[in-house]
């Protein structure tokens, strides 16, 4: 088995997540990647939505924005966005979210708006763009982010989007009827909530990934599962898949389209 | 009705100083020739509507056209951070702004309601996020059958609104393919209109019926500029500039190198620039 | 995920006694093949919706299958009144029906709020009309901006929405073109969905990005009827009986000569008839 | 000049009152007919719409329904029911609503619901439609009928769509800012709405038509305005036009297709 670096572990572990009948509103990045090896390998039915309105698509390359004309030239179809966001995101229709973080709590809570205060930021994020609503709306949540104390932090400076709050049932006070955050994969372990408290738990190491180096790179105190077990590493297919897409990726992004 | 007009004249015809403006494409067909014109026309004082303000923003908030900025990403679409529009808001350079943050589906849902001559829009949105508590124009009605608190935000209403567009027939009525986005509501919500085309072709005759078409009678003027989304892009004419959106990076990252670009690149130049700009894109 | 059945499994399978259902097409596209099926299936006990009932609602309630409308428009589209329906209404024959009446904005908004996982459409609408007074599901909000009193009903959710269409794709993807109608939304809004098509193709690629069709994962049924909407018709394939329309008025006059129409018309055949009607319309 | 029908009268003066650079929201029968025989003799760029969604269609024969695919394949472009009611109509597109009516009162309210008490009605007619807010949010409204003490009634059962309520400032007062009714046009008159009391007041008698004649077959007592003109009779073009337009149309509907 040929060797592989964490950030493609975390892709493919990902990508592994996803189920072929599974309808995912995609975002840019790690999330695009894992779910257009999910398309590539285990999961070719698997239909894919980015929020420009693109239905159904199978890009060839990734797109580096969320509106490249590839995710057009290969949708099923393309509606308008106030559309996209009402029919098939308000109504319900998308199982799986996938969200990024510049910071996360361990309640899955992403703050991607502000470091520091609101009103005068240290640092100016993007801001939520569709996330407020894909947290609460989606069937279920995926979070990927690579580890590190300064994104994995105890205390979120913007609420960007809801995870599971102050845990329990937080949600289902708040009226949200979806499941929210329900696995988080790192470039270092996989981790699902605990049932009762909703606080992520590592439930898998990723391959020679020690639970110190977990807790070395993550802002609160771990939890580790009773039984905590070793991510399969990724298989010859997997990886080939993703260094395909990555390789195509970059040679169209880099020289003049 | 239509006016087919020079990009300089539909732009001093149709914004003024202190209007709300919104130039919208998302990620597709970003009226970005239209936005460089209103640089170099140096229209003050706008407020500026966009769900991504985007590279078209970032250089007119860079170039002090913006006192207001209602926006849901604020980000250089997969490559980062909008470094100028940053800079306004942590260092008030060259001016101070004042944002509206929303998310999406608000954005979205507020154009929508603007097209409906609604004076909100009504939605299911924000629950548990950190938004409302920093806008105060994000606020709640309560479904009368089912008890629900819902969100509801005021509906966009631009003075004018900027869209750049495939093809325009010779009566003016214009056509939008691909990823449409949300420029069909964003005109019919605005009192004005401008569009920018590729093309003018005699008639829309023998086009599927149900294609996203602006009828003349709700378009104010049209100016022709070929390759006018670059560095964002046309459906079925020219790709996305990627490797621009990339360069955008290091040139916004530092004032003088903007300033330097933007003079070179926008206050030299006038709209024919555009087409050349996409020649290697076709 | 879209299951291609006959047309009596498609029913059978979807459509109980006591649904809400609506069997749409705004006069292009009705699905009157599907209807036929429930009559013959005496499905009862039914809520149907519908902006206009049309012939195939005055057949289903002259058969008896209704027990409540909600509609915005009881007439035979450019003949005149609904025969069977006035008979249900005026005189309970052949049995009460309960009646919810609203205007087509109205409707078309509760399709669209159902669509989009809404309690309730929220709209500018009634002011000034009777039906509020008769109708205790229009309500009002205020606009929490401008304190505008908007009209508000509580969004169309049926069990079960029956469509036509033109194509279903082998992975059964539907495609609607022409005059969409509420088709889109009376689908989205609904727990189950049944399509009749005309024809099943292989796939949709190549066709233009921006036409209305429902992916395979949001219908549940589809069922191959070429003719199926006969006498409404199907926007490039035949065109509509309007003397079909006409010839309604007098069959639909007499109980017994709507009960003998509706015998050998419907009762004793099947869905294959329909291809047949339809020939002289191609 | 050839003889004419005052029904034909009715429709070539409802012509005559339509713009070129009119949108119009057409209903079925004289409007629909009136709305053509305008685009075929001096208004050849109105815009005509009907509530399918067809938008700028311009059909050689008339639809029987408002939904005919010859006003799609016509049209510049068809939209959504729900877009036509969202964006085009209750967006404030449309600068003419042409209404008929059932029953009529003096004020230009309509009632095309019911004849009797709404629950237990003596003739249940079609409804409302889209009349209510056709009513309410096009521009003005214009009103055709065929005279008769029983469609032209004191009082109307029912308020299917609000002209002018009471007279006066009504509409003002419910918050409605457009002018509602601004013309009806009879069978042997034409009728605009005294700008103060907003009562229907004859301004125009049809050739050959008394006044006699008008309060005959009219359940309120007319009033006229002060200088009454004679309706021009049609011009050989706008008859010729109608004629054809009107054979054409039943060649069509009686054969099948």
């Amino acid at each position: 088995m040929t060797d592989f670096t964490p950030t493609e572990m975390m892709t493919i572990a990902a990508a592994r997540a996803l189920k072929n009948d599974d309808v995912c509103f995609v975002g840019i990045g790690a999330p695009s990647a894992a779910c257009n090896v999910a398309r590539l390998t285990h999961a070719p039915d698997i239909t894919l939505i980015y929020e420009s309105g693109t239905i159904g698509t199978a890009p060839d390359v990734l797109p580096l924005s969320i509106g490249d004309g590839e995710l057009c030239e290969t949708a099923l179809c393309t509606v308008s966005v106030p559309e996209m966001f009402r029919y098939w995101l308000m109504g319900g229709r998308i199982s799986i979210g996938f969200l990024g973080a510049a910071q996360l709590d361990r309640f899955g809570n992403i703050n991607t708006t502000v470091i520091g205060d609101y009103a005068h930021p240290k640092v100016r994020l993007p801001g939520g763009g569709g996330a407020p609503e894909i947290a609460t709306s989606c069937g279920e949540i995926f979070i990927t982010l690579k580890q590190a104390t300064r994104s994995m932090v105890d205390k979120i400076d913007f609420y960007t989007s809801f995870g599971h709050g102050e845990g329990g049932d937080h949600r289902r006070r708040l009226g949200i009827t979806t499941k929210g955050p329900t696995l988080l994969i790192t470039d270092l372990a996989i981790w699902r909530p605990d049932p009762e408290s909703k606080e992520f738990t590592v439930t898998s190491l990723h391959r020679g990934v020690t639970r110190q180096q977990v807790q070395e790179n993550c802002g609160w105190p771990v939890r580790f599962a009773a039984h905590v077990e070793e991510t399969p590493e990724p298989t010859e297919l997997e990886l080939a898949t993703l260094r395909d897409l990555q390789a195509r990726t970059a040679a169209a992004h880099e020289g003049r389209a | 009705m239509a006016a087919f007009l020079s990009l300089h004249d539909a732009v001093a015809r149709n914004l003024h100083d202190g209007d709300v403006v919104a130039f919208e494409g998302f990620t597709h067909l970003i009226p970005h020739a239209a936005a460089h014109e209103a640089i170099r026309q140096g229209i003050k004082e706008l407020t500026l509507l966009r769900m991504t303000p985007d590279i078209v923003y970032d250089q007119m908030i860079g170039m002090g056209l913006a006192r207001k900025v209602v926006f849901s990403y604020a980000g250089n679409p997969g490559v980062g951070l909008l470094r100028r529009m940053r800079d306004a808001i942590e260092n008030s350079y060259p001016r101070a702004i004042e944002t509206v943050e929303h998310s999406h589906s608000a954005m979205a849902q507020a154009y929508e309601a603007g097209a409906s001559g609604l004076p909100c829009a009504v939605f299911r949105g924000y629950k548990g996020a950190g938004l409302p508590k920093v806008n105060p124009t994000i606020k709640t009605v309560i479904c009368p059958f089912t008890g629900e608190e819902l969100a509801a935000i005021p509906a966009h209403r631009p003075d004018v609104t900027f869209i750049h567009a495939q093809k325009a027939s010779e009566k003016g009525d214009v056509l939008i393919e691909g990823i449409i986005g949300v420029q069909k509501e964003a005109a019919l919500a605005a009192r004005r209109v401008v569009v920018t085309v590729e093309e003018v072709v005699p008639s829309f005759k023998g086009l599927h019926p149900n294609l996203t078409i602006l009828p003349h009678w709700t378009v104010d003027a049209i100016a022709v500029v070929p390759g006018g989304a670059h560095p964002s892009y046309t459906y079925g004419y020219y790709e996305r500039d990627n490797a621009a959106y990339l360069e955008w990076d290091r040139i916004s990252a530092d004032r003088e190198a903007f300033a330097a670009w933007m003079t070179e690149n926008v206050l030299r130049v006038g709209p024919e620039v555009f087409a050349g700009r996409v020649e290697a894109l076709r």
